[in-house]
């Protein structure tokens, strides 16, 4: 087909930030899919609690201090990890390299307390509905906190490495930043149906 | 409506052995509501239809003149067209979803049930219970009786996968899930056999899972549940005799419960009056001499996977065997 | 044109490898298929018959047609489950308990009366064992015997096997079979039902 | 930098093809990431899956065609009807779909290759080894048993002896991911990938069927997923999620699933639907009646799957409250059906008909399609349900929804769109014999199932005894299967003989009005010489002299155009990745340890290592060109 030139496109730059981002976008519908499957973990929790004649099931609520100084450690982790998009947007290499060692302290600190957490439950996986739902609530989030730390740490290698200063690598550590505010936020509604629903 | 008003050539529905088992042929208070609603629906659909059909056709082959279609005052009336046949289906919908919530409140009109029936569904065959708190209770399996024009609540439950009772002539399924206890009613307006049949997939032989409810009038059902109270029978025959000290010596006595003899297992049928019932393995085959003995050498062929484990028998033992069940009138 | 043309090559390569591998798996997987048998042949039920026993009754030989069938019933979930059923349809629980033993021995605390082997419990199944343990030669058949067989000895496994008879949907009262069970509860120590039987350790 | 303004056609087609063809040979195969090629393979693979669960439903045929026949005994009947459902959703149905929106979705919004092309390529491997996990299984003997809805406690620990249900839950896995891989490229591609001037406004509405099902798969699908690992879960590390007496619960489980499989039914339905509503239009040459009403339409078909899940479980005992909320809900949904049936009636009527064999398929699928609706209602009404649920009645009723509303149109999409894929027209001939023998046996199969259901023929049953009165039409049945097969059998060899031998097509020889038609057939592997900028619905109806296209992007590596998600303003030139073989070899990472993971729980431990390790090398940026920005 004959063509006729009605645009010119050069002048745009060769990569988008943000929502100019398709990884931005890609990374918002991960999120949502994920988001999906924790809303629905949560919902059966729930529908097993309205089954139940009592809740919990045969034990007693969970202990408090290490999913609460879990709660407290990510909540703590979102300051540094929104300096580190920051950062990375200004396209400060020296700085966004601190950000991210900091960010894979802040990704493997959890996962020590999650260690405690799961005893603090008092039941496990395989005594009742109860202990199953708990156990995967946890479980799940887990995964999210361990896929997050390796992405975080991969990418401070890579940042580490010639291929460092490159929009594209910012734009990377801008949604890497943005997964970790979504694995904090998924965590709150967790934490209260594990920890303070049992109480109530 | 009362009479069938089909609209597809049946063929007959009742034969032989098998019963009736037919949603059009509805021969209960339930079953007769639903057929109605059946045939109202399906009438109204099918005139939509129609309707559909007529304007795909006339789109279709209509003659087109010039450029019609493409000008403003057309599209416009196209519009209007679309639109009324779009609130044309918003008030059918609507009139359909009110018949059926009427339908509904008529089926749920709650009643004081004459008599209650415990079912439990098991991996393929059905116990039934009839809970009696005076008069004793006994239990059948694979086939109940009720009395024509009676209330007869159903209690359902499942002691292992989830099933689902259903009797077209008598009204609409209802699953047997276990951890939970559903209930139904059923009402035959005639005398009749009804055949039911598991509806939901309940594993290797869930196509052999069927039952028979037999409705007949008050007093032969009386003379029935009498009968069915009674302990298993006595024999003076000597073949039957013998076979009914097979049965306590060959473990059958395990799974099986003969009242009035020391045979109290729970885990298969009870076969109090196994003799009397019209067919055995839930409907699989009529129940003589013949079959009672085929069945016993080797369920696992005529009925695979099922959980009546084979027996080593003698050919002896085998006859004397389906003898006593025979007598177990 | 060109460049779907050049496109093309490496996908029908492509395409011709993917249709070669899946008749070579499909070929291979003519040869490996075992259905399930809901009822064993008379021959192979006469030949399961035929172990050979030591003297003592303790172990033994499974007949060459166990290996030609291969050990399908330590080695299938479906044998197992069904030997899980004759376990409860032939009242096994009255002295054994769920595995834990009552008035006959515990299949839980890793101690075999008479030896751990297939062999020895299609044996005490088969033909009995003093002190209570009676002969099911005439109630059961020999393949169901090996059913059962594998799935006793399955309750006292050393550690999980990925085929296992599935656990129960019920109240728990002890590690399902298919979670590497009686491990778990050996350090309780066997508990001898007759003095004279006790383990010597 | 070479940009595409300072070159003549020759020279610039020359540096796109060397910058965007993949490299020959078994590696470059493997490596692509060319949309048209992974689509093309997922096409003809869902194609094979299809024929195979042809084959399958013809052994039930076989098996039902009589009384007590001993065909196939009950333990493979049961895989069988289990593998022919799961193998149509999960293997034909939802795959084929998807993978028309990855050949059409970027070529219609005018772009050069689909947003995470490596991600594309690992969905395809994904889904390949999921159908060959179900598939070889099934030739293994240890099919699952347990029905493509898979209920507990049928499915469970208990019942469930061996690693078939496992196999089955872990089918689904792979099935999903890759659905999901593509649903997130599928809507990344149209927010940002269209053509300048393509506002939301101005989307072809196969592309908006695709974005609705797109995010139908993603609220829907992480439902399933959750529950076929739940189910895992409780078969292998003991977890109670469906064990009443710990305080599960067996309806938990139908919940989950119909939360995943109604929306299910649409994900399949909705892209048939853009089809019919994207060729229809070319065949009367007109542009389709009521743009705005479809696209409401398709939104609101999708809004409301989510809200009639329960209508698939009217009889399990549910409090009659929410059943009669679910009746309505489930009765309403035919109103956006209604409206886009009658603007299609609209747009016929007012267009001139051109009876090739794609029209011909519409039409049959809007007859079909009625019924199955009109059977849909029917099924929606907690009465008649009780009557018809699980019986043959259904059974009807989801053929005439999922062949007649799903497969016509893709039948008839395959018709139409051949030409653009290979190059070649399909025989117009063969196309009407197809037509007529498939539409025809169609009706003669499935309608006496009808039928069927209500003389009480339930469901899922390997046979019947000879005294009920069923015999006679499913003899009748069965040998109008036979027919059936027939006719897709024709189908298959005109598609067959037509890749090789077909009449050369032309760029555009429907005269059609979509962007896929402004390039050569089949398409280059840049798709477009120039990216198109687009001012109407229908640019190659309004621009039928040339084509107004943009200029400025680099040839040197593989570039596309950003554009923005509501008016498609340009916002950047993005870079397109290059080939590469990691997504396969993380697709085979995956597959090992999802496969292992039924067997042991450490799998998920183990094997996630070598997938960390793939899923780096994947995301490692290699120094090409396409890393500059």
């Amino acid at each position: 087909m004959k063509e006729r030139v009605v645009l010119d496109v050069s002048r745009l730059p060769l990569h988008g930030m943000g929502i100019a981002s398709a990884t931005w976008w890609g990374t918002y519908a991960f999120m949502l899919i994920e988001g999906s499957g924790f809303g629905l973990a949560i919902v059966v929790y729930f529908y097993l609690m309205f089954l139940a004649p009592q809740w919990p099931v045969d034990a007693p609520a969970p202990d408090l201090w290490a999913g609460t100084a879990l709660t407290a450690l990510l909540v703590a982790s979102v300051l540094p990890n929104i300096m580190v998009s920051r950062w990375a947007q200004k396209r400060n290499l020296k700085r966004v390299r601190i950000g991210l060692i900091v960010m894979s302290l802040c990704g493997i600190a959890p996962l020590v307390f999650r260690v405690f957490e799961f005893p603090a439950l008092h039941i496990r996986w395989d005594d009742n509905a109860y202990g199953s739902i708990a156990w995967t609530l946890l479980g799940l989030h887990t995964i999210h906190v361990l896929t997050d730390l390796i992405d975080t740490l991969v990418l401070t290698c890579l940042m580490f490495s010639r291929h460092a200063d490159n929009t594209r690598r910012y734009g990377d550590v801008e949604d890497n930043a943005l997964y970790w505010n979504f694995v904090v936020i998924t965590w709150l509604p967790l934490y209260a149906c594990i920890y303070w629903v049992p109480r109530l | 409506m009362r009479a069938p008003l089909i609209l597809l050539p049946l063929p007959v529905l009742l034969s032989g052995c098998g019963g009736s088992q037919s949603a059009l042929d509805a021969q209960g208070y339930s079953g007769a509501l639903l057929r109605d609603l059946i045939v109202l629906i399906v009438v109204v659909c099918l005139v939509v239809w129609i309707g559909v059909m007529i304007m795909l056709a006339w789109s279709l082959t209509r003659r087109r003149d010039g450029q019609a279609g493409d000008s403003r005052g057309s599209e416009q009336r196209l519009g209007v067209w679309v639109s009324g046949a779009v609130a044309a289906t918003v008030l059918i919908i609507g009139g359909l979803t009110i018949l059926s919530f009427q339908t509904t409140r008529s089926l749920d009109r709650a009643g004081d049930p004459d008599l209650t029936i415990r079912v439990r569904a098991q991996q393929w065959w059905w116990q039934f219970v009839y809970e009696d708190a005076d008069a004793g209770s006994f239990q059948t399996a694979n086939e109940i009786h009720i009395p024509v024009g009676k209330e007869v609540r159903v209690r359902l439950e499942s002691t292992d996968v989830i099933h689902s009772f259903w009797v077209p002539s008598l009204g609409g399924k209802q699953d047997l899930v276990p951890g939970r206890e559903n209930l139904l009613t059923l009402r035959a307006e005639r005398p009749g056999v009804y055949r039911g049949q598991c509806a939901e997939f309940c594993g290797l032989q869930h196509s052999h899972m069927a039952f028979f409810v037999i409705a007949e009038e008050e007093e032969s059902y009386r003379q029935w549940a009498a009968t069915q109270r009674q302990p298993g029978a006595q024999t003076g025959e000597a073949e039957a005799s013998a076979g009914k000290a097979v049965f306590m010596a060959r473990r059958c006595a395990a799974c099986h419960t003969i009242r009035g003899t020391g045979a109290t297992g729970t885990t298969g049928p009870d076969l109090t009056h196994v003799g009397s019932r019209r067919t055995i393995a839930a409907g699989l085959m009529d129940n003589t001499r013949g079959s009672l003995a085929a069945w016993i050498a080797d369920p696992q062929t005529l009925k695979p996977g099922n959980n009546m484990p084979l027996v080593p028998l003698t050919g002896d033992e085998l006859r004397q065997l389906s003898a006593y069940m025979e007598s177990l009138k | 044109m060109s460049p779907a043309v050049s496109g093309k090559g490496p996908v029908r390569i492509f395409e011709v490898c993917c249709v070669a591998a899946l008749l070579a798996v499909a070929v291979a997987i003519g040869l490996l298929r075992v259905p399930r048998q809901y009822r064993t042949d008379p021959p192979v039920s006469a030949a399961l018959d035929a172990i050979r026993l030591m003297p003592s009754g303790i172990g033994g030989a499974p007949p060459e047609v166990y290996f030609a069938l291969n050990q399908p019933y330590e080695n299938t979930a479906y044998d197992m489950s069904q030997g899980k059923r004759l376990y409860s349809w032939f009242s096994c629980a009255s002295c054994h308990g769920e595995g834990e033993g009552g008035a006959g021995p515990s299949f839980l605390d890793g101690w075999w009366l008479y030896g751990p082997s297939i062999v020895s419990i299609v044996a005490s199944i088969r033909d009995g064992r003093p002190h209570g343990m009676p002969p099911f030669r005439d109630r059961m058949t020999i393949d169901e015997i090996w059913q059962l067989s594998g799935y006793v000895k399955s309750i006292g496994a050393y550690s999980a096997k990925t085929t296992a008879p599935g656990r129960n949907d019920d109240r728990q009262n002890r590690p399902a079979e298919n979670r590497s069970p009686a491990a778990l509860l050996f350090n309780e120590g066997p508990s001898p039902v007759h003095p004279e039987q006790g383990p010597s350790p | 930098m070479v940009t595409d303004a300072d070159l003549d056609e020759a020279e610039l087609e020359r540096q796109l093809a060397r910058t965007w063809t993949s490299k020959p040979g078994f590696w470059g195969a493997i490596a692509s990431v060319d949309h048209k090629v992974v689509a093309r393979r997922y096409i003809v693979t869902a194609f094979v899956f299809l024929i195979l669960g042809g084959i399958l439903a013809l052994a039930m045929r076989l098996q039902l065609s009589q009384p007590e026949a001993r065909f196939v005994d009950a333990d493979r009947y049961n895989q069988i009807f289990t593998m022919h459902g799961s193998n149509m959703m999960f293997l034909f149905a939802v795959p084929v779909m998807e993978a028309m929106a990855v050949y059409l979705v970027p070529l219609m919004v005018g772009t050069r290759n689909i947003a995470f092309p490596r991600l594309n390529a690992f969905s395809y491997w994904l889904f390949l080894a999921g159908g060959l996990l179900l598939w070889i299984s099934f030739a293994l003997d240890t099919a699952p048993d347990i029905g493509w809805f898979a209920y507990v406690p049928l499915s469970g620990p208990e019942y469930g002896a061996g690693k078939r249900a496992d196999i089955w839950a872990q089918m689904i896995t792979f099935t999903e991911v890759s659905a999901l891989a593509i649903a997130v490229e599928i809507v990344v591609t149209v927010f940002k990938q269209r053509a300048p001037g393509m506002s939301l406004d101005r989307i072809p509405l196969l592309v908006w069927s695709m974005l609705v099902m797109a995010f139908l798969v993603i609220m829907a699908m992480p439902a399933i997923m959750f529950a076929s690992s739940t189910l895992i879960m409780d078969r292998l590390v003991g977890t109670h999620f469906y064990n009443p007496a710990e305080g599960g619960d067996a309806l938990l489980w139908q919940h989950l699933f119909w939360f995943f499989g109604h929306p299910e039914v649409y994900i399949i339905f909705l892209p048939a639907v853009g089809m019919v509503s994207t060729i229809l239009p070319t065949f009367v040459q007109r542009p389709v009646f009521g743009y705005l009403p479809l696209v409401m339409a398709l939104i609101a078909t999708g809004v409301l799957a989510f809200g009639l899940w329960v209508h698939h479980m009217f009889v399990v005992g549910l409090p009659r409250l929410g059943e009669s909320f679910f009746t309505a809900s489930s009765m309403s949904i035919a109103i956006p059906a209604g409206v886009q049936i009658f603007c299609w009636l609209a747009t016929l009527w007012s267009g001139r008909p051109v009876f090739k064999t794609p029209l011909l398929f519409v039409i049959g699928f809007i007859i079909t399609f009625v019924i199955g609706g009109l059977t849909g209602v029917m099924v929606a009404s907690v009465p008649f349900d009780a009557q018809v649920h699980d019986t043959y009645f259904v059974v009807a009723h989801f053929h005439y929804v999922l062949i007649g509303g799903a497969v016509f149109p893709l039948i008839a999409a395959v018709y139409y769109w051949f030409p653009k894929m290979t190059g070649r027209m399909m025989s117009e001939r063969l196309g009407q014999w197809a037509f007529w023998l498939i539409f025809i046996s169609f009706h003669l199969t499935f309608f006496p199932m009808h039928i069927l259901g209500l003389q009480g023929m339930p469901r899922r049953i390997y046979t019947y005894q000879p005294d009920l009165p069923w015999a006679g039409l499913n003899l009748f049945v069965s040998l109008s299967a036979i027919i059936l097969s027939l006719g897709f059998l024709v189908f298959f060899i005109d598609a067959i003989r037509s890749w090789s031998f077909g009449r050369p097509a032309g760029d555009n020889p429907w005269n059609a009005p979509t962007l896929e038609w402004a390039t050569s057939s089949p398409p280059p592997p840049y798709n477009f010489r120039s990216i198109p900028v687009v001012d109407d619905r229908n640019p190659l109806w309004s621009q039928p002299d040339a084509l107004p296209v943009s200029s400025g992007l680099r040839t040197d590596r593989r570039e596309l155009l950003i554009t923005g998600v509501v008016e498609a303003l340009p916002e950047a030139r993005e870079s397109s990745p290059q080939d590469s073989v990691w997504p396969f070899w993380a697709a085979i990472a995956t597959s090992v340890m999802l496969i292992w993971s039924i067997f042991s729980p450490w799998a998920v431990v183990w094997g996630s290592i070598p997938i960390a390790i793939a899923l780096i090398g994947w995301f490692w940026p290699k120094g090409e060109a396409e890393d500059e920005s």
